[in-house]
């Protein structure tokens, strides 16, 4: 019924943080085998490889790692983890000089020689490493040739389904997976499992993450019954392209820069309504303008697939082709003329802020699982700064790659890592009966139902809520549920099949969807991106929690809020001495 | 499935380049063949040459001048290409190549006849 | 109001390993609509078993690429109107590369060419050392800089006859990369590169043909590039290995 | 299959063969104006050292240089196994080499 078999550090994704855990694993250790298991082909999918924006990163000359900590604390509104934010703005000056010393990526450089760094939303520094606007792209590719070069286990197209048990219960034994090409279920038994699928939140009518991307990583941990934290923090990016429904273009990112260097958002009558909003105009950060614009198309001031204009061709079209050449050919292959017409764009649903509950070593709740990346929690809070996405992901994929390669050899930390256990095979069973369940169903649509929770969330747990709006929001999931339970496939060959998997990614995204509507619910104040009409206040900083969700007994979903722990500064206070808050305004 | 940019130009340039030179490769031991005969006997080589006066063999001949300078004018774009710095008018100097090789072998069937 | 009336004529190549050929469809056609538009549409609305691979859907990840009417695209940022032959598409998996089921091919042999190239930096420095000060002025890094933006969606490998004709020929994706290698200051393998891309499979084996170049989505030029590792190759062997 | 010595003879000798070749349809042009005869040709090429010099660095030229591009031939479009590469490759040089010099021979001395 499925094929075994072994490994001793098996890590899940490759993103910045699956590919950096590789490396580093194989690196602490050579003598472990290391396999690296991925939904799609290794380095061709997730969104590490989208990046365009680039890598946050303290390098002196003014800047320091206590100025990137307090852009970050005060960016997620004062609810990450402390320890972990703190972790991430230290490590991000070594992980980049390993990029750039080790991995080969190849950032702009400024006329004298050092790292270019941008300015980016939201920031007081001028940190964010770049290789043009396609930085992903260069990171993954360097990260990737390397893996390619060592001797790591590669499973390709390889869906992980489920996070499997030791027989005894208390730790992780392996991961189900599905060989995607054979149609094969394979259970894969490890010593230690990095999960790092990139959360994703592409339940949304407009996302920005990859195909590949729906969140398997969250409900695999919910149905173990993982905490989950700071679910209800989904980051909407204002400008997203509107193609229509029939097209994927549909949501993909228009670059922040281009409202930056002047670009007028104009409503379906051609009107400018920023203004409206916030005295910055175009240029207030993502959440306000996301609300402006959500507001402008709840008014039905819409363009003709329903959202508003992005407009450059007053800054002279030849002046926005040559500095938006990118964005500009993107348009343009796709039939919009971004720099003399405008384009219709509509806030997209881009990041995940909330993800599984981890300490600063990777580790999670249940012994042999370590999670980094876009999947794990805390370090953004509420919000996350542009540029600290890619830094999370390698900095703690490299963490967790060295920490569990010494637990597996027991040289640091944990000793009881080091044999492979046995699995509770009946949970195997289960899952494996899960994910077969449409091939004994009849024959329905589920492209259509993910239209309709698409919809449903852009409507119910969008970019404002309600708490009616996110009660009704949840009654319907139930119902989607029930129905894709019901909803089967035409076909019974399980070799490649592309509407099998869109079946899974259904039932991933419903699941995880529950939690961020649970999580919205319990939260009664609006806190960086998560925004309630019916209590627009951002409650007191100094009781500020975050909340956690689990799933007990059977499908129940339990929500508590915990306080943050303000380790290292508390609200009021700071970290910055003698120098200005804003060195970059000061500066002009 | 099949390729459809077999059109292009230069896809065209490299198959002349191609079927030249191997219609020299074997042309060549032929050529050689004749002129070593003249190790031998100049009468021989004579009687073949004389077989050479006939107009359709002076436009064989002509083709043949025609192929070897294709081969040479494609030749050089090509050492150009690889030795040179880059230049994006490859296009062009094929098309010249093509050019210069019919004046050449048009100016030889002309002064041949 | 954005359905147009019309229909498109698609044919898809469906089969795996041991053959397969086209079936037709009629597809709705769209204002906005890409070729990855219409063969998801096909899988979405007619074919539910279609096969066929995309991720980023915005010419970042590489893994969309297709034969369209008889051409390798990317075809996430193919807009229909820019291929259609009157109202005829034809979709097939990528030349030059095993297919495993219908649009989906096997690319295993395209990156172990990439590293057959020794496609990869060696690193010269650690992570405890500086960063190298290199001006974006250096004429090294210019040429590094302008073959570095590779999506190694292998549209330039199934563009080339040269691979269709010489199996072991490492391509000009993986060469592309192993010339931006040979600028890169920073990189310690250079003359091991030299010699795995001037080996039997190598950059010799190229016949200048440059459909690589005018099918790379972006704009690349490996036909320059692997002039460029024939110059040092040759250069450095006549003189007599010594580098640079 | 062509790796670095390969193509270094095969690109050096298509460099030598340049000037040689054209030299050579110059020559014939003008030639051939008034007709081909042997003793034409014998009167300008017997005892000249200098034609043999040209015709000589022709002959070994292209005797490399075909021997050469008929391998790549052969491998790509006929598909001949790679062990009979070498063997091909030598064969063509060596008949093209032998027949060469003889012209040559017959033509200079
Ligand atoms: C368009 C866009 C632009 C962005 N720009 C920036 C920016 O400028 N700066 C910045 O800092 N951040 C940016 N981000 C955010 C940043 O990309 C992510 O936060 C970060 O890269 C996530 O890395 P990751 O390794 O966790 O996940 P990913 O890179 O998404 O990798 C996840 C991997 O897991 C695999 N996977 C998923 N499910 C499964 C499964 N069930 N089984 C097996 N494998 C699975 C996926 O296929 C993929 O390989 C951007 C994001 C997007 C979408
Ligand atoms: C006149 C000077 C010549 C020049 C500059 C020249 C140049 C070249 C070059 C650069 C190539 C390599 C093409 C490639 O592999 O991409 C080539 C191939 C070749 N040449 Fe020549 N050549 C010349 C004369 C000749 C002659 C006289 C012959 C025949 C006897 C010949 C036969 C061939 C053959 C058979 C090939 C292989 C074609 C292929 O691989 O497609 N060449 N030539
Ligand atoms: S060189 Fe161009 S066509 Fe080739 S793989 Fe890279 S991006 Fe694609
Ligand atoms: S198409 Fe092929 S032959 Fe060379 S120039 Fe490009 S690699
Ligand atoms: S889907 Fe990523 S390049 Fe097309």
């Amino acid at each position: 019924m499925f094929e075994r078999h072994d490994t001793d550090v098996l890590i899940i994704g490759a993103g910045g943080a699956g590919l950096f855990a590789t490396l580093h694993a194989q690196k602490a250790a050579s003598d472990i085998k290391v396999t690296i298991a991925v939904k799609g082909l290794l380095g061709k999918c997730g969104c590490t490889r989208m990046v365009q924006g680039g890598y946050n990163v303290a390098l002196g000359k003014g800047d320091s790692v206590e100025r990137h900590f307090m852009d970050t604390i005060i960016g997620g509104k004062w609810l990450p983890d402390q320890a972990m934010a703190w972790k991430l703005c230290e490590t991000a000056v070594v992980r980049v000089r390993e990029l750039e010393n080790e991995i080969g990526c190849f950032f702009d450089r400024m006329p004298d020689g050092s790292l270019h760094q941008k300015a980016f939303a939201g920031q007081t520094f001028d940190r964010t490493v770049h290789k043009g606007d396609l930085t992903g792209i260069e990171i993954i590719n360097r990260l990737m040739e390397q893996v390619l070069a060592r001797p790591v286990e590669r499973l390709e197209e390889h869906r992980a389904l489920a996070l499997i048990k030791s027989n005894s219960g208390d730790e992780l034994a392996g991961v189900l997976f599905v060989d995607m090409r054979r149609g094969v279920f394979r259970f894969v038994r490890a010593k230690v499992v990095l999960m790092a699928t990139g959360g994703g939140p592409t339940i949304y009518r407009y996302h920005t993450p990859s195909g590949d991307k729906s969140m398997d990583g969250l409900a695999m941990a919910l149905r173990l019954g993982l905490p989950l934290r700071d679910m209800e923090m989904v980051q909407f990016h204002p400008t997203g392209l509107l193609g229509g429904e029939n097209t994927r273009m549909t949501g993909t990112v228009l670059e922040e820069g281009l409202r930056g260097a002047g670009g007028y958002l104009l409503d379906g009558n051609g009107r400018r309504f920023m203004f409206d909003y916030d005295e910055s105009g175009e240029r207030a950060t993502r959440d306000i303008v996301s609300r402006a614009i959500y507001d402008e198309m709840r008014k039905g001031n819409t363009t003709p697939n329903g959202g508003v204009y992005i407009a450059m061709s007053h800054l002279g079209p030849d002046d926005v082709r040559q500095r938006f050449k990118g964005m500009v050919k993107r348009c343009a292959d796709c039939g919009f003329d971004l720099a003399a017409g405008r384009v219709e764009v509509v806030p997209t649903a881009h990041y995940l802020m909330g993800g599984l509950v981890v300490d600063p070593d990777t580790r999670t709740e249940l012994r042999g699982l370590y999670v980094a990346g876009e999947d794990a929690g805390g370090a953004h809070g509420s919000n996350r700064l542009g540029g600290n996405g890619v830094a999370n992901s390698t900095v703690y994929g490299g963490v967790a790659g060295d920490i569990m390669a010494g637990d597996v050899t027991g040289a640091v930390g944990d000793n009881s890592l080091k044999l492979l256990r046995e699995p509770d095979e009946a949970q195997i069973e289960a899952e494996i009966a899960r994910a077969r369940l449409p091939f004994s169903r009849k024959n329905g649509n589920v492209h259509e139902l993910r239209l309709r929770l698409m919809h449903m969330m852009w409507d119910e747990v969008g970019v404002m809520r309600t708490g009616d709006g996110l009660r009704r929001g949840m009654k319907q999931l139930q119902e989607l549920k029930a129905e894709l339970l019901e909803t089967g496939l035409p076909d019974d060959d399980m070799v490649f099949n592309i509407t099998w998997h869109d079946w899974l990614n259904l039932h991933s995204l419903i699941e995880v969807s529950e939690v961020i509507a649970s999580a919205a619910l319990s939260r009664e104040n609006s806190r960086g991106a998560h925004y309630r009409e019916d209590f627009p206040d951002s409650g007191k900083l100094e009781t500020s929690y975050f909340t956690v969700a689990r799933r007990i007994a059977g499908d129940q979903l339990e929500v508590s809020q915990e306080p943050v722990d303000f380790s290292i500064v508390r609200p009021g206070e700071t970290l910055l001495k003698d120098e200005p808050e804003t060195l970059v305004s000061a500066r002009g | 499935m099949k390729a459809k940019h077999n059109r292009d130009p230069l896809r065209i340039a490299s198959l002349i380049h191609r079927i030249s030179g191997l219609a020299l490769a074997l042309f060549l031991p032929l050529h050689f063949y004749v002129l070593g005969l003249a190790l031998n006997d100049a009468a021989r080589l004579d009687t073949f040459l004389r077989w050479t006066d006939y107009p359709l063999v002076k436009l064989a001949e002509a083709v043949l001048v025609l192929l070897l300078s294709l081969h040479l004018f494609g030749g050089l774009r090509l050492l150009a290409l690889e030795f040179l710095p880059w230049s994006p008018r490859q296009k062009a100097y094929a098309a010249i190549a093509a050019a210069l090789s019919f004046f050449v072998s048009i100016g030889f069937f002309l002064s041949a006849v | 109001m954005r359905e147009a009336a019309e229909a498109l004529d698609v044919k898809v190549w469906r089969g795996n390993a041991h053959g397969g050929g086209y079936r037709s469809y009629s597809v709705p056609a769209q204002e906005s609509q890409t070729v990855l538009d219409v063969v998801t549409w096909i899988q979405q609305h007619a074919e539910p078993t279609l096969t066929y691979r995309f991720a980023c859907r915005v010419g970042m990840c590489g893994s969309c690429a297709m034969m369209v009417n008889g051409e390798p695209r990317w075809t996430c940022r193919t807009h229909v109107r820019r291929v259609l032959d009157g109202k005829r598409l034809e979709i097939a998996p990528l030349r030059n590369l095993p297919v495993i089921k219908d649009l989906a091919t096997d690319m295993a042999e395209f990156f172990d060419k990439w590293t057959g190239a020794e496609g990869v930096f060696h690193p010269t420095a650690t992570r405890k050392d500086a960063i190298a000060p290199i001006s974006p002025a250096d004429p090294m890094r210019q040429l590094a800089n302008e073959a570095v933006e590779c999506i190694n969606c292998a549209v330039c490998y199934s563009a080339c006859d040269t691979v269709t004709a010489n199996p072991s020929y490492l391509g000009p994706a993986a060469l592309n990369r192993a010339w931006t290698l040979q600028n890169d200051e920073r990189d310690g393998a250079y003359a091991p590169r030299l010699r795995a891309v001037s080996a039997d499979g190598g950059c010799f084996n190229c016949h200048s043909h440059q459909s690589c170049l005018t099918y790379c989505p972006n704009d690349l030029n490996p036909t320059a590039s692997i002039a460029g590792l024939k110059r040092l190759s040759s250069t450095s062997f006549l003189r007599r290995g010594r580098t640079r | 299959m062509i790796g670095l010595r390969l193509y270094l003879a095969q690109r050096l000798s298509a460099f030598l063969m340049a000037p040689l070749v054209i030299g050579h349809i110059a020559t014939m042009i003008y030639a051939v104006q008034n007709g081909l005869t042997a003793s034409e040709i014998l009167d300008r090429t017997q005892g000249s050292l200098w034609w043999g010099a040209f015709y000589g660095l022709f002959v070994g030229a292209v005797s490399v240089h075909a021997a050469i591009g008929l391998r790549a031939i052969a491998f790509e479009t006929l598909n001949l196994p790679v062990r009979w590469l070498n063997p091909l490759t030598w064969t063509v040089g060596m008949v093209l080499a032998l027949l060469g010099g003889r012209a040559v021979a017959a033509v200079v001395f």
